[in-house]
């Protein structure tokens, strides 16, 4: 094998968007083969763990890593890429952020299974089969992952040293990130220091072109019930948009298009809860009820009739960040084992 | 041996223009509350951020309790508006992670009612106790998710 | 492990907090178990607040370095003043010093020694976690505009604007009626000396319109007012009098000579009349009159010009073309002396006000019996000749009354007294009162009411069901006949009399809330202007530079609502001598290079402390004009505003530190998840 | 508009006259009533003192009857002040105080039912004309206005004063029958005793007291130049029609004012005939009153001058 540098991208607990946009940095994939050696892609090209873990440690340069810890397998892979590895990539908001797959952490890892295996409509299970971790058949004893309760980001379960945002991240971010990192490797310019990398520092409104003004909001509205005006900032129209709580980078695409930012890129830097940011944020603007007005019960009664035109704040306020959010998963009645 | 009854640990947010003053008042005038409760002063409850619940949530409380002015009667005018509209966006939130709304009150309190605010704490001090521990380290860590051995994987995967 | 050197001191206070906290262990325990938090010194004292407690701190400050201070004793309210103090006499900025409340909050409040003392160490966890991000802050200078706004020429708005005039500071002194005076000035005499109100009043009124140091402004109402403490920009609307102020003499030709008589339900109170142009009444300051233009037949129909004809001035004072001029003033504070509203008897239907012609308000009877009033203060009944022979007063109305206001409304007791004293001296009539309970407090006001009993004035205590015509016995007939329960002898009563007189409530103007807001202050549910303390602070408000007197406040009699005006000019005195003021540095401000511009903080300051840039897309927070409440704080979704002494930093650290251990004392930290 | 319909004890007999005119105007107002089956007394006045149990029992049974028989939604109302009160002081009652309501459901499940508090919404016949049907629609009814008719508008002690419901009207002085008969062109006198007590069953207890209060009711009406007293409840009609030949026995007075409901009233602005509407019934005969009516609206007299010395009276906001 040459000496360039190894470059390897590993899909955990992810939908394979995050691949894609990586190929979609289009003829810049023939540079990154210029500069690097694949040294596992399964999605790409063909490897066994076997290889991996045949590698000295710290053998792979750049392990960009997707997807969220799932399973034990999940977890495996992340310490063995993180023992294999020089630097450790977490590669979209599942890795980032626990996104999509996350959002399991709002019920329970029996119920999602359920869904899965049992309550799908298109689904026959008349003997109730579940994915069982260990299994004794007469040829041996099978395993498979374990299946766990709480989904985690990435860095919950090894040193991160960067973190690229986004669901997925945008090529040309990713391309410009890669660069650094090309640039780095072949010039000996130093790294830059850990963290985010390949977004901004602002929320998303920075970049968004819509005209913003002074926030009321009476009421919140489904995307299919109003036709938003094109020009006016959407939350202002009782469209939910995360824009303003949500870290920049990707040029405002959604909210241009008449879609509310769903906060794919999480926090904004300094903010430890994205979710609970949302909550205060949209609480505040909210247009109801004067010193004065109202009785304080009927105050509240109107708020709260406010509140009911967002059906589910949880998973709209945490639908990327809930395994990195303060609170991390739902508690389960009974559930608690401590 | 009678067990040992459940004390659970409260934080309270206060604002410096009423409650905080009722709970000086509170103890001037000697009224007796349970020690379970530990307070925070802020300037208003509309500095009350929710991230502020869940940060003590998370960080081993039991329940929390924002206390501010009475609507109308606001040092800021009318922030204990925007108090009371976090607080109610925040309770349905904390309601789908499973937290009891309960746990998470708000009590409006005037600086010449610190003899209500005692009552009020130790009401809340008794409605927590009665739903039991919240124990969040235990919610996220005691998922029984302890990662099977590394050969295990390795017939599954190659 | 923190690069700050904290010192931690725990207050015995005597017995107070040591009786039940073990003060010395705390202390011990702070030493070691919070060596990793940076605490460098712990120690103990009888009493923290004495000269040696704080030359403690001061010493330590120098000798061991200290960065930061943490006194664990009473609430701040009592002494973070001392303490920041003493921390900058050792040359350590006072704002990094905190207090920890473990006498209010712990040793007055708890009796479980173990577990007050678990606490105390808790709360001291909690202070050093948040003292550790504390930042060095120096107070806010404003400078004081010298000129005052006094809103309202009632006798508050007038006393306090003499009192500061005299004091050699330039006044604006604005009413919305056409002459200063307020509700003063209609009364007959003042309880209980019986002064002729006109008599003490008008001297003033004409001082105040004389002074050379009080622009008056009649005829005008504030349309806005912009900045803040020591720097408000107010916007006047002065109303089209279509009287030149600079030409006119007040020779009152004009009003002699107009033909239209319009019913005066202002100052007469809907007794009597007056002009389409007019003013108020002869003494009127200034002594201008105004032309109403509902009423006026030129405006109505473009053709009389009577007063323009007849107007002796050269050149002409009236002027049709008059309009509404805005002027703007800059002035430093703020008196709002806007008074109170009657309440509406007609809400009271079982009184019959407006239905039978013999009730009265007592704004009314004012009217009726001030010799300068319709009837030249003789006292008639609706036909304007008769003299009655039996008056009832009824006490509360309005007041005291859980469908209308629950308050008392102060004046109407001694009121009622003057109005019997009155009707006995002037007709000898029979006269009754109703009331519920008597309160005569204050001054020689039950001196007054002995001497009214001794009047024979007939005092019955029970609330008056009705008043009606319908007579049902003999004796009755053409008579308004008075239902009561006369509580102390526990009988149903029917008391007949000629004319009754309603000590109707005195409630917060109808405008009161738009007016609250426009000032930015606060104001209760009902209407009345909120103190900032209503013990210690009566004439301040929560607003910094705004000050209220009168019955805006709250009802009171005249020699409180005079009192409160000279008291509010006191407060304004101070706040101009010192020609600058400190204001606490607890603010908001915008870290820009974070700011999205998204604008959800945009609506959050009542104050108007927080303004956008549309061309850096950026907010801005004026930190004149902040009062450091935190709510955009709270709001920004960025974290792109912070607050000063309320940091998220500061405040997640105290968290941190108070749940460093549970209520039984075991460490909670290590428990904690990844 | 469909409503539950519990008429009361007193529709069916001495206040028949009250229930052939709701009947009457019902239709053209587009009322529809649906009784309610094999109802019961609804305790008068007498039965919450002698046992609250039972009469909330008793009540409580028109409750049940109607919530099953009836979709949720539908109002009920009831003609009687009497049953009115009973029927929403009940629902009040019960819905405010869980354990009652627990017991009354036991003494109703022994007759197989059950109420839910709060299931019933009921409205005096007034109410629900004047809320709910509106004088607008009143108004436009009309087609032989009771011009000339002078009518002293009596509201009774019971309907307006409850503090339970939302106020309806003032609780002192009402004023909605007041604007209802103006709106079927008739002339409203000022009459301050319209919300007093006519005495009740005190005929029965005291007829000496039951006739001064009679009396005063008359005489305040005959001050004012009522030519007839309009009514909203069987038991203040019966009061003043049937003793007002004891109260001029009594005092030696010769009232002769007729006591109608505001239903005949009604009715008889509609054009509808007097029989179909109750009229003879009445014990003081209400036809030389009712021949006055005439076909033009009065000419206003002018409001006499007041003298020049005279005070001006406070102004009042606009009637109706």
């Amino acid at each position: 094998m040459s000496d360039k540098p190894k470059l390897a991208m590993y899909w955990a607990s992810s939908c394979g968007g995050c691949e894609i946009a990586t190929l979609n940095i289009h003829e810049h994939i023939l540079d990154v083969d210029a500069v690097f050696d694949i040294a596992f892609f399964p999605c790409i090209a063909d490897f066994k763990i076997k290889d991996v873990q045949g590698y000295p440690d710290g053998y792979i340069d750049v392990c960009l890593f997707n997807g969220a810890i799932r399973t034990s397998e999940n977890e495996e892979m992340a310490h063995l890429l993180r023992q294999k590895s020089k630097v450790l990539v977490a590669f979209g908001s599942c890795a980032y952020e626990g996104c999509i797959p996350a959002l399991s952490n709002l019920t329970t890892r029996e119920a999602t299974l359920n869904t899965v295996y049992l309550d799908n409509p298109t689904i026959d299970n008349p003997n109730r089969i579940f994915p069982q971790p260990v299994t004794e058949v007469p040829e041996g004893t099978l395993f498979l992952p374990v299946f766990y309760h709480t989904v985690k980001s990435l860095d919950q379960v090894v040193k991160v040293d960067y973190t690229i945002p986004g669901c997925p991240p945008e090529p040309h971010q990713i391309w410009a990130v890669l660069q650094a990192v090309v640039t780095a490797l072949t010039q000996g310019v130093p790294l830059p220091p850990s963290g985010v990398v390949g977004a901004s520092n602002v929320a998303v409104c920075e970049e968004c072109p819509r005209q913003r003004n002074v926030k009321k909001i009476k009421r919140f509205y489904r995307p299919y019930e109003v036709v938003p005006d094109p020009d006016i900032c959407l939350l202002e129209q009782g469209l939910m948009c995360l824009g303003i709580a949500t870290r920049g980078g990707c040029g405002a695409l959604c909210p241009q298009v008449g879609m509310g930012c769903r906060g794919c890129y999480g926090a904004v830097p300094g903010v430890e809860d994205q979710g609970a940011k949302m909550v205060t944020a949209i609480a505040s603007v909210m247009d109801v009820g004067k010193p004065g007005e109202l009785d304080e019960v009927k105050l509240e009664q109107e708020i709260e009739a406010i509140f009911d035109t967002i059906p589910d704040p949880a998973g709209t306020f945490y639908r990327f960040s809930m395994a990195h959010s303060i609170l991390r998963r739902t508690r389960v009645n009974g559930y608690d084992r401590g | 041996m009678a067990e040992k009854q459940f004390e659970p640990l409260i934080i309270g947010f206060t604002c410096n223009w009423c409650s905080y003053r009722a709970a000086d008042l509170a103890g001037m005038s000697r009224a007796k509350y349970p020690p379970n409760i530990r307070l925070i002063r802020l300037m208003c409850s509309g500095r009350m951020d929710p991230e502020f619940a869940l940060k003590a949530l998370r960080s081993g409380a039991d329940g929390v309790i924002i206390t501010g002015c009475h609507p109308g009667e606001c040092h800021y005018l009318e922030q204990n508006y925007k108090a009371l509209r976090r607080y109610l966006l925040l309770r349905r939130t904390l309601k789908q992670f499973g937290i009891e709304p309960e746990r998470v009150r708000l009590i409006w309190a005037s600086a010449a009612e610190g003899a209500r605010l005692a009552q009020e704490l130790t009401k809340a001090v008794e409605e927590i106790r009665a739903l039991g521990p919240l124990s969040w380290h235990n919610v996220v860590a005691a998922d029984g998710d302890r990662p099977l051995e590394l050969q295990h994987l390795e017939e599954v995967a190659a | 492990m923190s690069e700050e050197r904290v010192g931690v001191y725990v207050c015995h206070c005597g017995s107070n907090i040591a009786s039940v906290v073990n003060v010395e262990d705390v202390a011990v325990w702070a030493k070691e178990e919070l060596a990793d938090q940076g605490v460098v010194v712990a120690r103990d004292y009888k009493f923290m607040c004495s000269s040696l407690g704080q030359e403690l701190i001061q010493d330590d400050i120098k000798e061991h370095g200290l960065t930061r201070v943490v006194v664990a004793a009473c609430s701040p309210h009592l002494h973070e003043k001392t303490f920041r103090t003493a921390c900058n006499r050792a040359g350590l900025n006072p704002f990094l010093c905190e207090m920890v409340s473990v006498r209010e909050q712990v040793s007055w409040v708890h009796t479980d020694k173990e577990l007050a003392t678990n606490k105390a160490k808790a709360m001291i966890a909690g202070g050093v976690e948040r003292v550790v991000h504390h930042q060095p802050l120096e107070p806010l200078h404003v400078p004081i505009n010298p000129a005052t706004l006094v809103v309202g020429g009632g006798i508050a708005g007038i006393q306090a604007a003499l009192e500061i005039a005299d004091s050699g500071f330039p006044v604006y002194l604005v009413e919305r009626e056409p002459t200063i005076g307020g509700h003063m000035a209609q009364f007959d005499k003042t309880f209980p000396t019986l002064d002729c109100a006109a008599c003490i009043l008008t001297p003033k009124m004409v001082d105040a319109g004389a002074h050379p140091n009080i622009t008056l402004l009649t005829w005008s109402e504030v349309e806005r007012v912009d900045g803040f403490v020591g720097n408000f920009t107010v916007t006047v609307r002065k109303k089209a009098r279509y009287v030149r102020e600079d030409v006119c003499t007040g020779c009152g030709i004009c009003i002699e000579k107009c033909p239209v008589k319009v019913l005066d339900q202002n100052f007469e109170a809907g007794l009597g009349y007056r002009k389409a142009v007019y003013r108020p009444f002869p003494q009127a300051v200034p002594k201008y009159p105004v032309i109403d233009t509902e009423n006026c037949t030129y405006f109505k129909r473009g053709k009389c010009k009577a007063c323009q004809i007849f107007c002796p001035t050269q050149p002409n004072s009236i002027d049709f073309e008059q309009k509404d001029q805005f002027i703007q003033i800059q002035v430093g504070n703020i008196i709002l002396a806007t008074g109170y509203d009657l309440f509406d008897p007609r809400r009271i239907p079982q009184y019959g006000y407006g239905r039978l012609a013999n009730v009265f308000t007592s704004l009314e009877f004012e009217r009726l019996c001030n010799a300068a009033g319709p009837t030249n203060g003789d006292i008639v009944l609706r036909d304007g000749v008769t003299k009655p022979k039996s008056v009832g007063i009824i006490h509360c109305v309005g007041s005291r009354d859980r469908r209308y206001n629950n308050y008392c409304s102060g004046i109407c007791c001694m009121q009622s007294l003057k109005f019997a004293h009155l009707v006995k001296e002037r007709t000898g009539a029979d006269v009754y009162n109703f009331y519920i309970d008597m309160r005569t407090a204050y001054k020689d006001y039950d001196e007054f009411y002995q001497k009214v009993l001794e009047e024979g004035v007939h005092f019955v205590r029970g609330r008056v069901a009705e008043v009606t015509d319908a007579a049902r016995k003999p004796g009755e007939e053409g008579k308004l006949i008075i239902q009561v329960e006369d509580t102390f002898i526990g009988k149903q009563r029917r008391i007949p009399v000629d004319m009754v007189i309603l000590s109707a409530a005195l409630q917060p103007r109808a405008d009161a809330n738009e007016v609250a807001q426009k000032f930015g202050i606060a104001c209760s549910t009902k209407g009345w202007f909120i103190e900032k303390h209503p013990k210690l602070d009566p004439v301040a408000t929560m607003t910094e530079g705004i000050y209220v007197a009168g019955c805006a406040q709250g009802p009171k009699d005249i020699p409180s609502t005079v009192a409160q005006g000279a008291a509010a000019a006191a407060r304004v005195l101070g706040r101009i001598q010192m020609q600058e003021l400190a204001l606490e540095p607890i603010r908001a401000s915008v870290i820009e290079e974070k700011c999205s511009g998204c604008r959800i903080c945009n609506d959050m300051c009542p104050f108007n402390a927080i303004i956008f840039h549309e061309d850096r897309m950026v907010t801005e927070i004026n930190p004149a004009l902040c009062q450091g409440c935190g709510t955009c704080v709270a709001a920004c979704p960025s974290n792109a505003i912070t607050g000063t002494q309320f940091s998220t930093e500061q405040i997640m650290a105290q968290i941190e530190g108070l749940l460093m251990f549970n209520v039984e004392g075991e460490l909670i930290r290590e428990m904690a998840y990844a | 508009m469909k409503y539950t319909y519990y008429p009361g004890c007193s529709l069916e007999k001495n206040a028949s006259a009250y229930h052939d005119s709701t009947m009457a105007v019902a239709a053209p107002l587009g009322m529809t009533f649906q009784e309610v089956e094999d109802w019961n007394c609804c305790g008068a006045v007498e039965m919450m003192a002698i046992d609250k149990m039972q009469a909330y029992a008793l009540i409580s049974r028109n409750l049940a009857l109607a919530a099953a028989q009836t979709p949720p939604g539908q109002r009920m109302v009831a003609p009687c002040s009497a049953c009115f009160l009973n029927l929403s002081k009940c629902d009040a009652h019960l819905t405010k105080d869980p354990s009652l309501a627990a017991k009354v459901n036991q003494a109703l499940a022994a007759g197989g039912l059950h109420y839910t508090p709060g299931r019933v919404q009921t409205r005096h016949l007034l109410e629900a004309v004047v809320k709910d049907v509106g004088y607008a629609a009143v108004k436009a009814q009309v087609k032989r206005p009771l011009y000339g008719l002078k009518v002293a508008p009596y509201y009774g002690c019971l309907i307006v004063r409850p503090g339970f419901l939302e106020k309806f009207d003032d609780h002192e002085y009402p004023t909605s029958l007041d604007v209802l008969m103006r709106a079927l062109g008739a002339d409203v006198v000022d009459f301050p005793m319209k919300a007093h007590c006519c005495g009740g069953h005190m005929t029965q207890i005291s007829e000496e007291v039951a006739l001064g209060l009679i009396y005063r009711l008359l005489k305040n009406a005959a001050d004012y130049g009522a030519d007839v007293i309009a009514t909203i409840c069987p038991m203040c009609q019966l009061n003043l029609d049937a003793y007002q030949e004891n109260v001029n026995k009594y005092f030696g007075t010769n009232f002769r004012i007729p006591i109608l409901y505001f239903t005949q009233l009604m009715g008889l602005a509609f054009g509808m005939e007097p029989t179909r509407l109750g009229f003879g019934k009445e014990f003081i005969d209400a036809a030389p009153a009712l021949n006055k009516i005439g076909v033009e609206p009065p000419e206003r007299s002018k409001p006499e001058r007041p003298s020049k010395d005279a005070l001006p009276m406070p102004v009042m906001p606009e009637k109706e």
